[in-house]
């Protein structure tokens, strides 16, 4: 049962958090990034990674992180959403740094994650295909070991940060092996032969995708062969949830500037915000925003306390949802509300827009995740039965 | 609550309970004994039936009440807004009247305040009543009364004052139901039940000593029970469970619980009845369909992410945080949430949303789920008005430009008379 | 390519029949039948049958019918949508009717469709079976020849007009056919041995619903045997543009009257007509009301002009489901316009609102028909390229 | 069209075809003799460039056009508003001069309307022109402007009163865009393409005699413009077809086209691009997925719906019957088309809806489709208007109360200088 609180102590590293942002990196900084050839502030990653330590926050203590959990994690994405942060955070931090966490043994996670938590490397997760589906059964990529080293076959497609990561971590699976069986999770060098990184190009310039080609390339394995589609489930949901605190950042960050624009716009020698049609809009944005945050703030602890897979793929999947609905609704309610200006590339909103709809299908579509819910609540109560 | 007093006060409520407490004994007058002694309601003042205890204090006696099994003053239905309104409001004389019969549950309200020509406009309302000598002369219509057919008074708000804006000539009566001018006609509903009233109120009378507050104060009188509505409505979702006690008290609750819930009896329906979806789709055989899990879906998750929300505004307040705008926003969650839970129900059963009954889906309930959730957007407040509420207050946009708040009521246009239905 | 227009001859048709049912059978009477023990006013069908002829108005003339095609009808099912007409009409004049018209022998249509277009019979169409599903491969009930009679097994549900029906018409396959494969349509009297009609208690009162128990029911085999999966489908694709008519039909009255209401109500010193929540409200209703008109009237067109069956499912599958959404929209917003009197007894709204959920499922269920229209405009691509 | 007339008109239009129509002429000159001639705009006055003809005459020649190959006066983009306008509002030598240009393509021409501060509320414009001897003083600033980048005039609508209520206080001159008062400044929009543009008026001059109407009489003649530029709206999802024909007009017509219909490129995407929902989904092999399918259900259902309403609304209009509601839903059909085709877009591209450019979906079409989709309920009158327009026109619904159209411009409540942008 989650409390649905944050301690003061959370609240005052919320507040941090949000300050550091909105000083160090206003949304007018996302545009700047998203332009440039890097796509992302290494001075302000090391900041991020030395002075603030959030690139660890969820880290053990014990590998160089804060030893702080999920609840921080979604704080810090939160108010990175909220700025529309442009950066390899999800990227790293998350899915890379998650993965270590869920799929690696203890050699390897002392070998990779203090340096991942520093901020000092960038990592990235390799895992769905042309066409997309974050499920174990839709990996494709094929793993052959030969004289001792793995060799990597296949094509990734969604994969973040593709041009700075350092590595990446790739699911693949023994040749013949179907569903759930035979998945392994494999670290790939950045620059190894055989590795093609290929950019794509998407709507939301501020998270940079790539294409992997994998041709016979030098791969070590993570953890133990075959067995990792457990570990990527939680992985996957974790990452969810922690999207579904991005996600409801700009959300709100959206409604924030909504309310504000029809606060401050006149038309017919009235506040916009006083007619009914802007003020209704504005009061289901808060509904679908608020909804949204409790789903995410309940993911979040579900995710801090080491719940059952189960139930973390539930309040996953309900996070993610509500806060990808919310999200790109309130991103076409802002523009709405500001009119043709809501439109133009100079207004802000559309960064939000294309953040939107480049987090709606990332680990799997909407849909995808209410089904799962419905077969997670049924299955709970039919259990209890 | 590790003050010292909470240990003092924990026992006192201990030691009374121990030597008062009988559950054989007729309710009534074990509520008089509570009433009497203060510890019926023990953070009301110590003058008016209470002790003056602190909310804090007045749960350690709760929690000792729930120990002992003891059973507490009538605190069900539209009585304890009558109670709350007359308590802050209220003369000496109609304190000490009225009050004790509220909580020992012998007298039974109503609450007249909308009309059918009055809904969202409740300050619109057109109900006269005049001053006769010592007895105000009442004349009017009333409607979504609950219980008003059993009840002995009623919260009458009336105008007095035409020449004064409209939120300022209107006066708070206490109307005695069982009266040659009233009369109190059952009003059905679309989906079958009646669980209000119309009241007409024709040269219906009202002593002078029963105005509450004063005249043209009604409408302040009248926010004090409205708020305390709204708390009332919050408390619903886990109200109702029977009590299982035995001895003569609990079988007289039972009865008085089993007469007060009937008119509410619909409402987990109107509410959309969100735990019979998955059992519904089951027995369907239409939970493996795609189209319909996505119309499921929809439905629990705004029921989880709006249960969630309620508990976070909960948690916030427990820890004194400042409120957020997730405490503004149940009324119009649930109507979200019960527009969805219809949409999976009938989803959920196919072509058998179009029977009702016995033989239909869930035995009848999914039926009258699609019968009775398009009043919950209605119900207690539009959820047009909600969103002016919540985007006024909650969000801080402007008011609309009104013309009607600031000129004398009679010169506001009004329903014609043909309308008002 | 539809015209969507009507013929001068058309609109007086139209007139004829809306002041007709305006006058004769208006709304309060539909509230007096759907309480009545018969459902229907026996003097009125009469009426209907003979001195007005609209029992036969889609009926070739050599039957007794006026012969004028689905258009006429429509102009008729519409009208009687916007007075919730309580009577057998979609039952026998719609379904039955179709049913001879397209599964019978010329012989069988002879002797039949003069008295039913005459309304001096009631017929219904019995195809749906318990859960619903109105396609051929739905149908279990079963048929058997022994000494040279039909008898049938099995049970129907949604059967309309049951309890006044002089004869069903019935689907029923071969033991052991499956999919649209050995189905077979068959006339069986009322009050036939081993015939149970059983009421079954409806949400919309004034279309009454029964489930036919088959016991071994002696049954006349209607054209050819096993063949009738294609008449079915026609049928019923005719019948679901006739629904759509009349759903149309409810859905104008239902806009009629919260424009109506709205321009009388005053709540703080306005007319709430001219709030913009009421306002967009309308408009919206508006929109979706004359997006199905549209597609009902096209319809109509498609279904008079002897279209092929692919033609005539496509344009079905559009007018059913768009006019089943639009009415049951307008039926909330309606409720909603009117405010808490729009929820009790004693306003029509209600009749309306039920009859908009005793519709949308009928013939099958919107998501059925939008897959299916999918299923028909891809084929039809498909073959174009 | 068997009046006697028809055949006349018909015999004349192709004599004089047959003697005057070249293929091998510059475009320009060509132009020229269908403006010199009457037989370019045959339905305009014979003193203007027309013979005067109905416009069932009208159709006759223009069949007759077509039946020759033969190329029409210059006709795309927003010329026709301001040919249009000025024929009706214009003073004579103002036709004189203008008038032909804009015939033979010569001069291309923009609207100057919107402005940053006054969207929905064009009467609320704040662009102010004063007379300085013979000279109008024109300073402020105009948003929203297609192709004022290539164009010599601008129909500007300024504030020369503000003294008097909104609508009474405008002016409709004819601006000459290429002077040192006025700046164009491309704006880009979210979906990258920059059709449109700023245009700044900083102490901007018109000549007295390029004053269209009388001073404080612009509105009505900006309602003309208005009246042709929906007209236009209608017509525009049957344009652009390239002409086919071999020659020198056809080949600077081509060119002409090219430019003019440039910044409505990405009109198609805007409006959903229904047609490309199948093929994607087959593409991305979801077209099987019964969610999925539902999505494409709803858009292709609203597509054809909205079609057949507006055939249905020509149907009636070309049988003389009374216009029904059915003819003012475009627009707004329109908007709810679009959205229904994005969410459909996505639905049928899944995780490929975040890619963009070349290799995305459809050659990047869907992309483009989900980016620029926002646009369709804002541009030329959002749907709130739109809704409001069919409430108060098509419904007779009252107005709301409004408090800026009865007194003095200059006490209406307007922007802050801030939030213009």
């Amino acid at each position: 049962m989650s409390q649905l609180s944050f301690s003061d102590e959370q609240r005052q590293f919320r507040d941090f958090v949000a300050r550091f942002f909105r000083e160090q990196s206003p949304v007018a900084r996302a545009r700047e990034l998203m332009l440039s050839e890097a796509g992302y502030d290494p001075e302000l990653w090391r900041r991020l990674g030395g002075e603030l330590g959030l690139t660890g926050v969820h880290v053990p203590e014990a590998y160089g992180g804060q030893g702080f959990g999920a609840v921080e994690l979604g704080i810090v994405l939160e108010e990175m959403g909220r700025v529309a942060y442009c950066g390899p955070y999800f990227g790293s931090a998350v899915l890379a740094t998650y993965a270590l966490l869920e799929g690696a043994t203890a050699a390897q996670q002392e070998r990779w994650l203090p340096e991942l938590a520093a901020g000092g490397v960038i990592g990235s997760l390799a895992v769905a295909e042309t066409g997309g589906g974050w499920e174990a059964e839709t990996v494709r990529a094929s793993a052959r070991q030969s004289a001792g080293r793995w060799r990597l076959e296949g094509t990734k497609s969604y994969v973040l940060d593709g041009r700075i990561a350092d590595f990446f971590i790739v699911a693949a699976r023994e040749s013949g092996s179907t569903g759930a069986e035979g998945l392994s999770l494999f670290v790939v060098q950045a620059g190894a032969a055989g590795l093609e990184v290929e950019p794509l190009q998407t709507i939301d310039a501020t998270r940079r995708l790539s294409r992997l080609r994998l041709s016979g390339v030098d791969a070590e394995l993570l953890g133990e062969p075959g067995a990792a589609a457990p570990a990527l489930r939680r992985v996957l949901d974790r990452a969810a949830v922690a999207l579904a605190s991005e996600m409801v950042g700009g959300a709100q960050a959206l409604l924030d500037s909504a309310v504000s624009y029809a606060k401050l716009r006149v038309q017919f020698g009235r506040l916009i915000g006083s007619f009914q049609a802007i003020k209704h809009r504005c009061a289901d944005m808060l509904l679908a925003v608020e909804l949204a945050k409790s789903a995410a703030y309940g993911a979040a602890e579900v995710a801090a306390r080491e719940a059952s897979a189960d139930e973390l793929g539930e309040a996953a999947a309900l996070a993610k949802a509500l806060a990808a609905e919310a999200f790109l609704q309130a991103a076409v309610d802002t523009i709405q509300i500001h009119g043709g200006i809501g439109f133009t590339w100079e207004n802000d909103t559309h960064l939000y827009f294309k953040r939107a709809r480049g987090s709606e299908f990332l680990l799997g579509t909407p849909a995808e995740f209410r089904d799962r819910f419905v077969e997670y609540v049924s299955a709970r109560e039919a259990a209890h039965e | 609550m590790n003050e010292p007093a909470a240990e003092q006060v924990r026992e006192e409520a201990r030691a009374w309970l121990a030597e008062h407490w009988d559950s054989d004994l007729p309710l009534a007058e074990w509520r008089r004994r509570l009433v009497s002694s203060g510890w019926g309601c023990p953070t009301w003042p110590a003058a008016w039936f209470g002790k003056g205890l602190s909310e804090a204090l007045g749960e350690v006696v709760q929690a000792e009440f729930r120990r002992a099994g003891a059973v507490g003053v009538a605190s069900s239905g539209v009585r304890m807004l009558a109670a709350a309104t007359l308590l802050e409001h209220g003369s000496e004389e109609q304190k000490a009247r009225l009050l004790p019969r509220i909580l020992t549950g012998e007298d039974t309200w109503c609450q007249l305040f909308s009309e059918p020509g009055s809904g969202s406009d409740l300050a619109g309302l057109t109900t006269r009543a005049e001053l006769n000598r010592d007895t105000w002369i009442v004349n009017g219509q009333k409607v979504w009364t609950t219980s008003a057919h059993h009840a002995r008074y009623g919260m009458l708000l009336a105008r007095t004052d035409w020449d004064v804006p409209k939120h300022r000539g209107l006066s708070f009566f206490v109307l005695e139901i069982e009266q040659p001018g009233v009369e109190v006609r059952p009003l059905r509903q679309m989906n079958g039940h009646a669980s209000f009233n119309e009241v007409f109120m024709t040269d219906a009378r009202v002593p002078r000593d029963m105005l509450v507050g004063k005249p043209g104060g009604g409408w302040q009188v009248a926010l004090t029970t409205l708020a305390h509505e709204r708390r009332l409505a919050d408390g619903m979702r886990t109200w109702g469970q029977a009590e299982r006690g035995e001895g003569r008290v609990y079988r007289e609750l039972r009865e008085e619980q089993a007469r007060v819930m009937e008119p509410y009896k619909w409402y987990p329906q109107r509410a959309g009845r969100v735990d019979l979806i998955l059992p519904v789709a089951r027995a369907s055989g239409r939970l493996p369909d795609p189209v319909v899990r996505q119309e499921i879906a929809r439905a629990l998750m705004l029921e989880r992410a709006a249960q969630w929300t309620a508990r976070r505004a909960r948690a916030a307040r427990a820890l004194g945080q400042p409120p957020g705008p997730e405490g503004s926003l149940g009324k119009l969650a649930a109507s979200v949430v019960a527009r969805a839970a219809a949409r999976a129900h009938a989803a959920a059963v196919g072509p058998d949303a179009l029977l009702a009954g016995e033989n239909a889906p869930a035995e009848g309930m999914v039926a009258e789920v699609l019968l009775s959730v398009p009043a919950i957007s209605i119900a207690g407040g539009t959820d047009e008005i909600q969103r002016n509420i919540i985007a006024e207050r909650v969000l801080g946009l402007p008011k609309e430009p009104r013309d009607d708040v600031d000129v004398p009521f009679r010169d506001v246009r009004r329903n014609p008379s043909n309308v008002s239905r």
